[in-house]
């Protein structure tokens, strides 16, 4: 575990710095794209639940996209 | 005001006032017992019709449409109606996208709606839509300045809001049921005495002309806002088998292409049902669509 | 002609404020209110794994505007189960016989077939209601109340979220807390973890307490704790970046109560007459998740690719990468190919069969195959279709296919596939619409 | 007049704009001109009028709250002197020719793809207001559009209307 993490965090900050080679903030006039349903985060509610429970029923992990959620005694 | 210029006719339950104004013969219905009572609606509901046709009718020369035009260019100061008017005919401009024009009535110099077959030049039609245009118009509450050699023209909302207007003096003086028709643009003040609605009559304007009759006349019962109708089967060119309607694209100053021949919409107010029928017929060919979403009683006639 | 594309409504709205205008009349009164959109959403699937559960879940999510940036959103799932699912015994060369939950029928495995339990079926059904509201100019707070039920299993739980903007709306911080209070009602009583399997089954849950740690305490209650913190970061006009941290925390009966093991000797045969015990977990389990999320807009096409690292104090870590890719055909039509890879290692107590000799020092023991050294790899296919101007639906397509090693093959166990692939499918209509 | 002439313009206003706004002006209605359905419009030139400057694009969700409100504000003060102008920042004017089909406008609608207006008034979120007296000093700023200060931003512009 412990070696585990610092690697991921390694990831994450690379596409953060990746992405930041051509940051300049954006005009909140400029969120045309970003306020497309196709680019939330979670672009479909009810996909996103569906998966959740399969991958929750099916595998040992759960969590990281968001906070809450519902219990079930599937695991 | 003489007792010549109206009449006053009692038909079964109600009162029937009726004079002449605006080139249409009007009448008002009103569902109250006094024959004095009728009188006095009658003649504040003829004295409104002369009023605003006098001020508004571009053939006049002592109004302030005459004065806009005579200005040449300068601006002209007009009182709050007028305004009112004004503001109102640029609003529906910007919702038609400009297809609603108070400034189009210039091509009347180039289109005779006479059922002939003489349709004007290309070269012609193209002189004078420099002169249309309600952007070019400078309005600034309470000043209008008109560029020379444009005019405007309240004849497309000038008869609806004379209905609406007339029924909101008349208002002010009986509770009673009124309706106010002008020449086939009506609203009523409400359902009359024991609940019922006015029967109305559409007519279908085919019949007078090319067509055989069709269905004549369909009748409805009206209990609430008014009935406007756009469209006039003898205001035509027909050439080549091709019909020219008298419905101008301001922009293009050419008929709209597949408007109906007329329609007829019901709303809340008069003035709202004329400027509905008008856009059904600037819809040309989508007419019947566009009336369709707008969830209301509706007559559309080919 | 422009004029044709204007929403009729509209225009008579419009138009009704200008007659009144024109006309002196009182307008009609402010209508921001008749622009308040419900949104809904929703989904029916049909889950299938090869000759074992399938599943049919239907999902209604609504989310209403109740106005100035207020909204509540309800979701409702339901989730009927049926077929039959591995008990956590291994497969054997002669056919091996099952007790049910009390009361319930026992069941055969034919020789060399995994043990799948047949009286597996249960529904679930989940409400979920989140209030959201600004706190603020620039944040927003979400409460959330979810309760779901099914048989054996009640769920209560309560969530809050924090999220602050800064930075022109460019970044946002997200702060989250989740509690879940469960309780486990098992069919048959609670079986005592690591104790034998009686073979006729004992009523009430008073199995005889056996080998293990011998614990008498049944803690039939469950708590989950969830504490998030993230930060959504706008790259430029077509990025945006997602980093979150998720900690959790479960304790009280993490065991699943329906799960046993194989007890084997060493060459790897069951032990008679008692081969089976009960699965017993710790009813602790501390869990980090590191996730990242990427979004980018191409000039229509969206990828969106998020990875995860999750690691537990039961020695599972595990990697998750995630990838859709929409790609817009036109302007009403999209298809959207979504693959996805997981990989996890086995947990501390996973034994795909547990050695007699081992029995006694043993504090937990799991043969539940979703413990195991496994991996996942899932490929769907989505396509979409925009339905007049604010609806759309959908059909999607994915099969899952799970890898799983066991912990130890012992002995005659090599003749054997003790753990073989599980395929599944699944077919989802979605429709959404806006009203 | 074309697209490309239109946007010389626009820069070369701009950065006249830009200069003008350095030196010393107490003027905060901008030389910038903008497109409009009616021709080009000169923000400055609307020194004398209360006017109520909105900018709003197609895909933000406030903005469709704010429309009907607008339409109503223009019926009834437009006659006293209220200019609404109703700034649009879409990247593609197609986007915004298709929300005003939605949500039609009486007021004046401008067409600025390039932001140049929403940078002189810094814009903050959207859909963003200013609310100009008749010196041509912002009075007001709000951004988003909430139902509930729908009363706010009225009285303000009485008030704002009825000081010379």
């Amino acid at each position: 575990m412990s070696s585990r993490v610092p690697r991921v965090l390694g990831i994450s900050i690379l596409l953060g710095t990746l992405s930041a080679c051509s940051f300049q903030p954006v005009q909140p006039w400029e969120h045309d794209l970003l306020a497309q349903k196709k680019m939330q985060l979670q672009p479909s509610a009810v996909d996103a639940a569906l998966d959740e429970h399969t991958y929750f029923s099916k595998e040992a992990s759960r969590g990281g996209a968001g906070a809450g959620g519902g219990g079930c005694g599937c695991n | 005001m003489g007792d010549a210029d109206y009449t006053l006719e009692f038909r079964a339950d109600h009162w029937v006032g009726r004079f002449q104004a605006m080139a249409s013969p009007c009448e008002v219905l009103m569902d109250v017992e006094q024959e004095a009572q009728a009188r006095e609606l009658t003649q504040i509901a003829h004295a409104e019709a002369l009023r605003i046709e006098h001020k508004f009718s571009r053939y006049r020369q002592d109004n302030i449409v005459h004065r806009i035009h005579r200005a040449q260019g300068e601006a002209v100061e007009v009182d709050p109606e007028t305004a009112a008017l004004l503001d109102f005919a640029g609003q529906c401009y910007t919702l038609s996208e400009g297809l609603f024009d108070i400034t189009s009535g210039v091509l009347r110099q180039v289109w005779r709606f006479d059922g002939s077959d003489r349709l004007p030049t290309t070269a012609a039609v193209k002189k004078i839509l420099p002169r249309i245009g309600w952007e070019k118009i400078r309005w600034q509450r309470p000043r209008l300045c008109l560029p020379a050699g444009m005019e405007i023209d309240f004849g497309g909302i000038g008869k609806e809001y004379a209905v609406d207007k007339t029924l909101q003096l008349l208002r002010a003086r009986t509770t009673a049921s009124v309706l106010v028709n002008f020449g086939g643009d009506l609203v009523t003040s409400g359902p009359r005495r024991h609940g019922q609605g006015w029967i109305v009559g559409v007519e279908n304007p085919t019949t007078v002309v090319d067509n055989p009759p069709l269905q004549s006349h369909c009748e409805f019962e009206l209990n609430q806002g008014g009935v406007a109708t756009s469209g006039d089967s003898k205001r035509f060119l027909l050439k080549r088998g091709v019909r020219y309607s008298h419905i101008l694209n301001p922009r293009t100053g050419w008929p709209i292409p597949d408007a109906p021949r007329a329609v007829t919409v019901t709303a809340a107010t008069c003035t709202d049902a004329g400027i509905l029928a008008t856009l059904a017929m600037l819809h040309g060919k989508q007419a019947e669509q566009f009336l369709q979403t707008q969830h209301t009683p509706y007559w559309c006639i080919r | 002609m422009q004029l044709t594309k204007k929403n009729p409504l509209a225009i008579r709205q419009a138009l009704a404020f200008s007659t009144a205008a024109l006309l002196g009349h009182a307008s009609p009164p402010a209508h921001a209110a008749d622009n308040r959109d419900w949104e809904v959403d929703s989904a029916i699937m049909f889950y299938q794994e090869t000759g074992r559960v399938s599943a049919t879940e239907p999902i209604l999510r609504l989310r209403m505007d109740r106005g100035d940036d207020h909204f509540l959103t309800l979701k409702f799932v339901a989730d009927t189960l049926t077929g039959a699912s591995p008990n956590g015994a291994i497969p054997t060369s002669s056919a091996q016989t099952f007790s049910g939950p009390s009361g319930t029928a026992g069941y055969t495995t034919p020789a060399n077939s995994v043990p799948l339990d047949p009286t597996f079926h249960d529904a679930r059904y989940a409400f979920n209601a989140e209030w959201e509201q600004p706190a603020g100019s620039a944040s927003k707070s979400i409460y959330g109340v979810n309760f779901s039920t099914e048989t054996d299993y009640q769920s209560i739980g309560l969530s809050a979220t924090y999220n602050f903007d800064f930075n022109q709306h460019d970044t946002t911080l997200t702060t989250g807390i989740a509690a879940n209070a469960d309780s486990v009602q098992p069919i048959g009583g609670t079986p005592l973890g690591l104790s034998t399997v009686v073979a006729t089954p004992a009523g009430g849950g008073k199995n005889e307490g056996e080998g293990g740690g011998g614990e008498a305490k049944f803690n039939i209650n469950k708590h989950v704790y969830d504490l998030l913190l993230g930060i959504t970061q706008v790259m430029s006009r077509q990025d945006l970046v997602q980093f979150n941290i998720n900690a959790g925390k479960e304790s009280g009966y993490l065991t699943d109560p329906y799960k046993i093991l194989s007890v084997v000797d060493t060459n790897g045969a069951l032990i008679f007459p008692d081969p089976y015990v009960h699965e017993k977990r710790p009813d602790n389990r501390g869990r980090m998740a590191f996730y990242s999320q990427w979004s980018h807009q191409f000039t229509s096409d969206v990828l969106r690719l998020a990875v995860r690292h999750y690691s537990d104090t039961w020695g599972i870590s595990s990697n998750t990468l995630d990838a859709h890719y929409r790609l817009e055909l036109g302007q009403r039509q999209y298809l959207e190919p979504h693959y996805r890879y997981y990989k996890q290692t086995a947990a501390d107590f996973y034994h795909t069969s547990l050695r007699s000799s081992d029995l006694a020092g043993l504090n937990y023991a799991s043969a539940d195959y979703r413990l195991a050294d496994m991996s996942s790899k899932t490929l769907g296919l989505k396509y979409g279709l925009l339905v007049g101007k604010r609806s759309e639906v959908a059909i999607r397509v994915e099969t899952i296919t799970q890898h799983a090693r066991p912990s130890e093959v012992i002995g005659v166990q090599n003749q054997q596939i003790l753990l073989p692939d599980i395929k599944a499918s699944i077919i989802q209509l979605n429709y959404s619409t806006v009203f | 007049m074309t697209y490309r002439t239109w946007l010389y313009r626009l820069i070369f206003v701009a950065c006249l704009g830009g200069l003008l706004s350095t030196s010393a002006s107490a003027d905060d209605l901008p030389k910038l001109s903008l497109q409009t359905p009616q021709g080009g419009l000169r923000l400055n030139e609307l020194r004398g009028q209360v006017v109520y400057v909105d900018f709003w694009a197609s895909w933000c969700v406030p903005c469709r709250k704010s429309f009907p409100w607008m339409n109503q504000i223009h019926n009834r003060y437009n006659k006293d002197g209220l200019k609404i102008v109703a700034i649009n920042l879409d990247k593609d004017t197609n986007l915004a020719r298709k929300f005003l089909a939605d949500y039609p406008a009486n007021f004046t609608v401008a067409f600025d793809p390039d932001g140049l207006s929403a940078q002189h008034f810094k814009v903050q979120g959207m859909p963003s207001s200013y609310l100009i007296d008749r010196q041509g000093k912002i009075h007001a700023r709000h951004i988003g559009f909430k139902e509930a200060d729908d009363s706010v931003y009225e009285t303000e512009i009485k008030q704002l209307l009825a000081t010379p």
